[in-house]
């Protein structure tokens, strides 16, 4: 499909399924939190699959398939499969689902690694485990294409409600790409590396929560994933003048979106 | 019957409550959660009695001292400008019926703000602002209700901070020009005022104010000297920095910043006189209407020089490379002006220490 | 349908819980002989990845365990680890850890009550559906579910993930102002809760008597959110450091999740059955008597009466933070210093789904070497299974299979499990033999 | 500009026909809903008008009509290319927009009276100099010789056949097209030439020392028609071209369009080439 033909063919009254992975069900309640919104897109779509809300129609033919959740299982590479194969767009929300999210750090595992975590927390019947598991937790784009993408950890109800606005426009969601800085600074918060010493990933992290961490006096973690060409050399720089040691420096980018290609840097 | 005017610090509900029955909101400096910023005011009180700041390059703390004076910190960490061109804020919607008929309306939201302390160099950086929104060749409805329902209160400078470098443009700590009233603190005692307007004489007249007192006048004058001689930064006369930035294009220098620079930014988003911003559609759920907004971008933004098929300033080089042409060079061709007011903002709050006038310096070696 | 053919049944997705996960039902002769949840959540490894690393990065990911509950885990981390480190934190940040605590109760339960448990009862499919008929109470609910994240995000910004708690208290101190908002805010809410109360009465209810072991948090004086005291319906109290010389946790073959049981191997339930079950006396007057006006005699064994359970305990939650309003004072020093060395320690909290009790391990550099978290909804998991047994075949096991899948999932919602919590989706396998 | 009380929000228009002009380039033909605001509306061949579409924003596009428009009718050709102009190609006859403008510079009609005056495009850069080719042939007498060079890649990517035939045919106008790319698609029927426009100067028989040339295309593409022309002797100050930058505002507010001290929206888009020569040649500015 040529990018022109995006969203050309989109039904007056689409179809929506919602679909989850391994995840905290956290971005779908992005939807049900906002439950005006939720009830309000109910009168212009067919939620025809949204497990946590009610509607259940798991593999029906769907013009966008909203998926939340990383991969980490043979079962669910089949089931994305499916799921993939009846859907015009797919839109993926929140870390897990595009960048793996926190439980990638198992990524770092070898294999000996990942089974003494399988031993450690499964002490019975670890083979079921063993069988099913995959060494990694990857992003869905990891195994079928995806559409749209909305970052965050969790995403929040207005990026979620404008990105499917966009879409009902028959026009692509819009991408955040500045930092956190930009909100920061627009709420007008004090800056905490400045003022308070504490390591923020502020400026290299995507907008998008509106500066909330450092709105409650604390760094920004960078659940919202890489900003667009973020410096993460120079930051690390800035961690190491600060006093911080490699290893929490390390911590501090492998984290919620460890597999982000952007956050990665000497 | 002298020049100057007296108020003591008993009486400066006073002058609050004439200005509230004028119907102005009143906004000064205030302290809150390690910090001195832009708030309301309602009595006081609330001033930040004894407070004193230090900022450095990426570093600023404040402390509570014994003093009884409200303004011997520096400047608060916003300017004024969030009050007038606002971070973000609705421009104008548009509703669409059901047959697609578009009703286009402006919003213009405004109040009347009366704000008590600001310091020259904000008050210069409003001059500059007036320039783009006021004073140009199209206006901004709303930046120019907002400038005529302000009322500015100027708080001459006793104390420069590390990062200040107004002297070395040229300019001085002490409010020439641009306010209604303008004030100088006097220790434990109260503030010289001088009046700046009509708009500042009617309301002085209510208060009923003493003249100072010569001496106070002349204790007012040498503190703002000792403010202005305690400025350590340097540069080269301006004019020269103009044509050397921009004869230096592709000075080594700019190579080595983008070393350092996050791009986060900041340095655009605290300055009193930015003014670059981006719109967008926020339309509601059903799609029955759209809010356009407008919101402060930066050329360090991704967006800024985003053109299909080229993003012209991709490299951080070129995004710090200009921001510093246009804040000190291309902005004369501009606005016949200076871009930059010397209040240290950019240096304070880079999170990396990027110093503007180190980085100037280097340049125009 | 014949009694000895044996058919295989899949049934969709259990609709309205949150994780996924399938039971299996096997019925021979009209008995239930297997009745296994299965919880395949694809493991996430919590309690490894977070090893070594740092008390306040551990709080931050614990919230991801779950997004419907993700501040009993972070309440109950921080707790354990200040217990380990033997950082006092301050009256101050006590009372706002509750505050912050009652505003997830109130978004979970109503979420629950309206969107997720009362369809059943009402006969839609789902919440949306619902609203067609009831806009007023769906709405309602998520009036109610608003303010609870709402005061969630006074603290946290948010109230998924919230970023606010922090070892030692909490990173910082909303302004009086933005606190005192919530009083008109509440005492309005108070109104809807009694209208709440009034309407999940009038539900029918099947009758079923479920014979488990109730298990809950003790407070000395007050209902408990933050406890430090465990009590049964057997009769005991104790310390919650004695988790383990009660209860026994384990990785039941069909799941992904742990289980939990008595240590005979007996079920428990946790959650706000037993909660009012146990800590009626705990309740002011007038909400006793409102609980009373329900035609529901406490303690009640019949786990559909969860749902006035829910409305009750809401209620005193709604009560109990318009008084930490009322009494909210800024501070400048939310949290407690900071300090590390080894040891062990339990801590618990009651979720709105029940206890979430953790046990945390340091070293002296203050890294974590060994973690547990037992959710609520893995605890139940036996119990879940028992009375799906119980249920069902007081229900008819010769009713044709959607309605007693329905019935099965009605049982299975009123646990509000959040199986997210380790896992996902229900599918039910009917196997008749 | 339309200018009654906010530069800011945009008027509402009809677009009354949709017309697409190749695959991914669509012409919309648009009238204002108030016909005061029709009557009132006035612009110049090379100012440009901000569109906007419903709910998703604003983006510039040059007028195509020239002054003398049929009133009430005026002209936009898109090219599909991004978020807003994807969106803009699903819009249908009746369908309502919004715009703002006309804004900018426009091309120099008065200096060009009296000489020979060449309009050489690339791509879609043919769009903002119909305008200014339409004003010279209904003011025949008053230019000298007409020559519009039209580069393209493939033959395929020709729009405006139908115009080009009908300058062609114009009295004292030549019509010098060329495809870049190797083959073009439609083998034998395409009858223009081969190669770069630049190719063609030999041969347009113009009087270049008093000459002026109009020029838009890539920027690269646009300093190269300047320095050949230049070379052939058409002075400096008679080459125009116009330059595209991000835009949000097009009131000099939003600072997208700066090129060093130049707002690209009021102080061009329209330049003579000398005023942006050495502005170009830096990377990034
Ligand atoms: C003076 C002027 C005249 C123009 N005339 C025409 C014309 O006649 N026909 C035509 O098809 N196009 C024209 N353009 C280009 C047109 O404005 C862009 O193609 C359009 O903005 C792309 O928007 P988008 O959202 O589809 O693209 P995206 O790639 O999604 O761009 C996102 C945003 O970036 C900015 N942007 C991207 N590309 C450009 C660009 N080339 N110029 C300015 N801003 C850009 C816009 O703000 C746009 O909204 C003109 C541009 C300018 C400055
Ligand atoms: S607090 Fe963090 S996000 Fe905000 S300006 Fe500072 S570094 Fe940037
Ligand atoms: S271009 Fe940069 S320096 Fe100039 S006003 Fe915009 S943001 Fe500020
Ligand atoms: S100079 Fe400093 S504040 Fe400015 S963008 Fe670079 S890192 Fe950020």
């Amino acid at each position: 499909m040529s990018a022109h033909d995006k969203l050309l063919g989109l039904a007056a009254r689409p179809k929506v399924a919602v679909h989850k992975f391994s995840s905290c069900d956290g971005c779908q309640l992005a939807f049900i939190n906002d439950a005006v919104s939720l009830l309000e897109l109910s009168t212009l779509v067919d939620i025809v699959h949204f497990a946590e809300a009610g509607p259940l129609d798991e593999f029906a033919e769907v013009d966008l398939a909203i998926i939340e959740g990383s991969v980490n299982t043979k079962h669910d590479i089949h089931r994305l499969e499916m799921i993939r194969e009846k859907a015009k767009y797919v839109l993926c929300i929140g870390a897990c689902a595009i960048t793996g999210g926190i439980q990638a750090l198992r990524n770092y595992q070898d294999e000996k690694g990942l089974l003494s975590w399988q031993e450690g927390v499964y002490p019975q019947r670890t083979d079921v485990i063993i069988a099913e598991d995959l060494p990694t937790a990857k992003p869905i784009s990891a195994y079928v294409p995806v559409d749209f993408e909305i970052p965050g950890c969790p995403i929040t109800s207005i990026q979620l409600v404008s990105a499917v606005r966009a879409i009902l426009f028959g026009v692509e969601p819009e991408k955040n790409v500045d930092s956190v800085c930009v909100s920061c600074k627009h709420a007008g918060i004090t800056c905490v590396m400045v003022a308070k010493g504490e390591p923020c990933l502020g400026p290299v992290t995507a907008n998008g929560c509106e500066a909330l961490c450092p709105s409650l006096g604390r760094g920004c973690y960078g659940c919202f994933g890489a900003s667009k060409y973020a410096n993460i050399k120079a930051l690390k720089q800035q961690f190491r003048d600060m006093g911080l040691t490699e290893q929490q420096i390390t911590h501090k980018f492998q984290f919620i979106n460890s597999q982000d290609a952007g956050l990665q840097g000497e | 019957m002298s020049h100057y005017y007296f108020l003591p610090h008993q009486r400066i509900d006073d002058m609050l409550s004439a200005l509230k029955s004028d119907g102005y909101k009143c906004v000064a400096p205030r302290y809150h959660d390690g910090s001195i910023g832009y708030d309301d005011l309602n009595k006081s009180s609330e001033l930040p009695w004894g407070y004193h700041d230090a900022q450095a390059p990426g570093h600023y703390e404040v402390t509570k001292t014994e003093h009884k004076h409200a303004f011997g910190f520096t400047l608060p960490t916003t300017s004024v400008k969030p009050m007038l061109f606002k971070a973000k804020e609705n421009v104008w919607k548009v509703a669409r019926n059901d047959e697609g008929k578009l009703a286009f309306e402006p919003i213009v939201e405004f109040e009347k703000i009366a704000v008590f302390g600001v310091r020259p160099c904000d008050l210069r950086g409003i001059e500059i602002q007036d320039r783009v929104f006021m004073e140009n060749s199209y206006n901004d409805v709303r930046y120019v209700k907002r400038r005529e329902n302000q009322f500015l209160i100027a708080m001459n400078c006793t104390k420069s901070h590390s990062n200040c470098f107004c002297t070395a443009l040229g300019d001085s700590p002490f409010a020439d020009k641009g306010f209604d009233l303008a004030m100088t603190e006097l220790n434990d005692e109260g503030f010289v005022v001088e009046v700046g307007s009509e708009k500042g004489r009617v309301l002085l007249d209510t208060l009923n104010l003493a003249a100072a007192s010569g001496g106070q006048a002349q204790a007012a004058l040498s503190r703002i000297e000792a403010a202005a001689e305690a400025q350590t930064k340097t540069l080269p006369p301006i004019k020269e920095v103009e044509a050397k930035l921009m004869a230096n294009l592709e000075h080594p220098q700019w190579d080595d910043i983008a070393s350092r620079c996050l791009s986060c930014g900041s340095c655009t988003q605290v300055c009193p006189t930015c003014f670059c911003h981006t719109e967008r559609d926020e339309p509601n759920v059903l799609g029955t209407e759209t809010n356009h907004t407008r919101e402060w971008d930066s050329c360090f933004s991704i967006d800024h020089s985003y053109t299909h098929g080229d993003t012209y300033r991709e490299d951080t080089k070129y995004r710090y490379r200009q921001w510093l042409t246009h804040k000190f060079s291309t902005w004369r061709d501009q606005f016949r002006t200076k871009g930059c007011v010397g209040c240290g903002r950019c240096v304070t709050w880079c999170p990396v220490k990027i110093d503007v006038v180190d980085e100037i310096n280097a340049i125009c070696k | 349908m014949s009694l000895d053919k044996t058919t295989k049944i899949e049934i969709p997705i259990l609709a309205r819980v949150e994780g996924e996960g399938a039971l299996d039902l096997e019925i021979t002769k009209g008995q239930i002989t297997k009745c296994d949840v299965r919880i395949y959540e694809p493991p996430r490894y919590f309690e490894k990845f977070l090893e070594g690393r740092a008390p306040n990065e551990i709080i931050d990911a614990v919230a991801r365990i779950c997004g419907i509950c993700p501040l009993a885990y972070q309440t109950a981390a921080a707790g354990a680890m200040e217990q380990v480190f033997g950082i006092e934190i301050s009256q101050w940040a006590k009372d706002a850890r509750l505050l912050m605590m009652l505003g997830q109760w109130i978004q979970s339960e109503y979420l629950h009550i309206h969107l997720l448990a009362t369809p059943d009862f009402l006969g839609y499919r789902s919440g949306i559906e619902m609203a067609k008929d009831y806009p007023n109470e769906v709405l309602r609910g998520v009036r109610l579910q608003h303010l609870g994240n709402d005061i969630m995000k006074l603290f946290g910004g948010r109230s998924v993930h919230p970023n606010g708690v922090k070892l030692g208290g909490f990173w910082h101190s909303p302004k009086e102002s933005a606190v005192k908002a919530f009083i008109p805010r509440l005492e309005a809410a108070l109104k809807d809760a009694e209208d709440v109360i009034k309407f999940v009465s009038g539900l029918t209810f099947p009758d079923t008597t479920i014979p488990f072991t109730q298990v809950s948090l003790r407070h000395p004086t007050e209902y408990p959110v933050i406890a430090d005291h465990i009590v049964t319906s057997d009769g005991l109290e104790f310390h919650v450091n004695d988790y383990d010389k009660h209860f026994r946790e384990f990785h039941a073959p069909q799941s992904t999740a742990l289980h939990s049981t008595t240590l005979d191997g007996r079920p428990i339930l946790l959650g706000p059955l037993s909660r009012i079950n146990l800590n009626f006396d705990r309740l002011p007057k007038h909400i006793q008597d409102m609980a009373n006006a329900t035609g529901v005699q406490f303690p009640s064994k019949n786990m559909f009466h969860s749902v006035i359970a829910r409305a009750v305990g809401s209620y005193w939650a709604l009560e109990r933070a318009l008084q930490l309003c009322h009494a909210y004072t800024y501070t400048d020093t939310p949290s407690a210093p900071e300090k590390v060395c080894a040891g062990d320690a339990w801590f618990a909290v009651e979720a709105p789904r029940g206890v979430q009790i953790d046990h945390f391990t340091f070293n002296a550099e203050g890294k974590a070497t060994n973690i547990r978290i037992s959710a609520p909804t893995s605890q139940n998991l036996p119990c879940i299974e028992a009375n799906l047994r119980i249920a069902l075949e007081k229900f008819g096991l010769d009713r044709p299979d959607h309605e007693i899948q329905l019935h099965a999932e009605m049982v299975i919602r009123n646990y509000d499990p959040c199986i997210s919590c380790s896992s996902h989706f229900l599918t039910l396998n009917v196997t008749r033999k | 500009m339309l200018y009654t009380n906010d530069a800011y929000t945009p008027f509402e228009v009809e677009v009354v026909e949709f017309i697409q002009e190749h695959h991914d380039i669509f012409t919309i033909r648009l009238k204002f809903t108030d016909p005061a605001i029709d009557s009132k509306y006035f612009f110049r061949p090379g100012q440009f008008n901000m569109i906007y579409l419903y709910g998703v924003g604003e983006v510039a596009i040059s007028i195509v009509n020239d002054r003398n428009h049929q009133p009430g009718r005026f002209e936009h050709t898109i090219q599909v290319v991004g978020r807003i102009t994807k969106g803009m190609a699903k819009l249908k006859a009746g369908d309502k927009v919004g715009i703002r403008g006309p804004f900018g510079t426009a091309w120099p009609m008065e200096e060009a009276k009296g000489k020979d005056v060449i309009i050489v495009t690339g791509g879609l850069g043919n769009a903002p100099l119909v305008a200014a080719t339409e004003e010279v042939l209904k003011n025949r007498k008053q230019y000298g010789k007409l020559r519009v060079l039209h580069g393209i890649r493939t033959s395929d990517l020709l729009i405006y056949e139908d115009m080009y035939t009908r300058w062609n045919n114009s009295p004292e106008t030549k019509v010098y097209m060329a495809t870049s790319n190797a083959e073009p698609v439609d083998n034998g029927k395409w009858t223009w030439g081969k190669g770069f426009v630049t190719n063609f100067i030999p041969e347009l028989g113009v009087d270049y020392a008093n000459s002026i040339v109009m020029c838009v295309g890539p920027e690269p593409m646009m300093i190269g028609v300047a320095k050949s022309f230049i070379a052939a002797g058409v002075k400096p100050e008679n080459v125009y071209i116009s330059l595209e930058r991000s835009m949000k505002c097009a009131i000099g507010h939003c600072g997208h369009c700066q090129l060093g001290a130049q707002f690209v929206c009021k102080d061009g888009a329209v330049y003579p080439y000398p005023a942006c020569e050495e502005l170009l040649k830096v990377k990034g500015l």
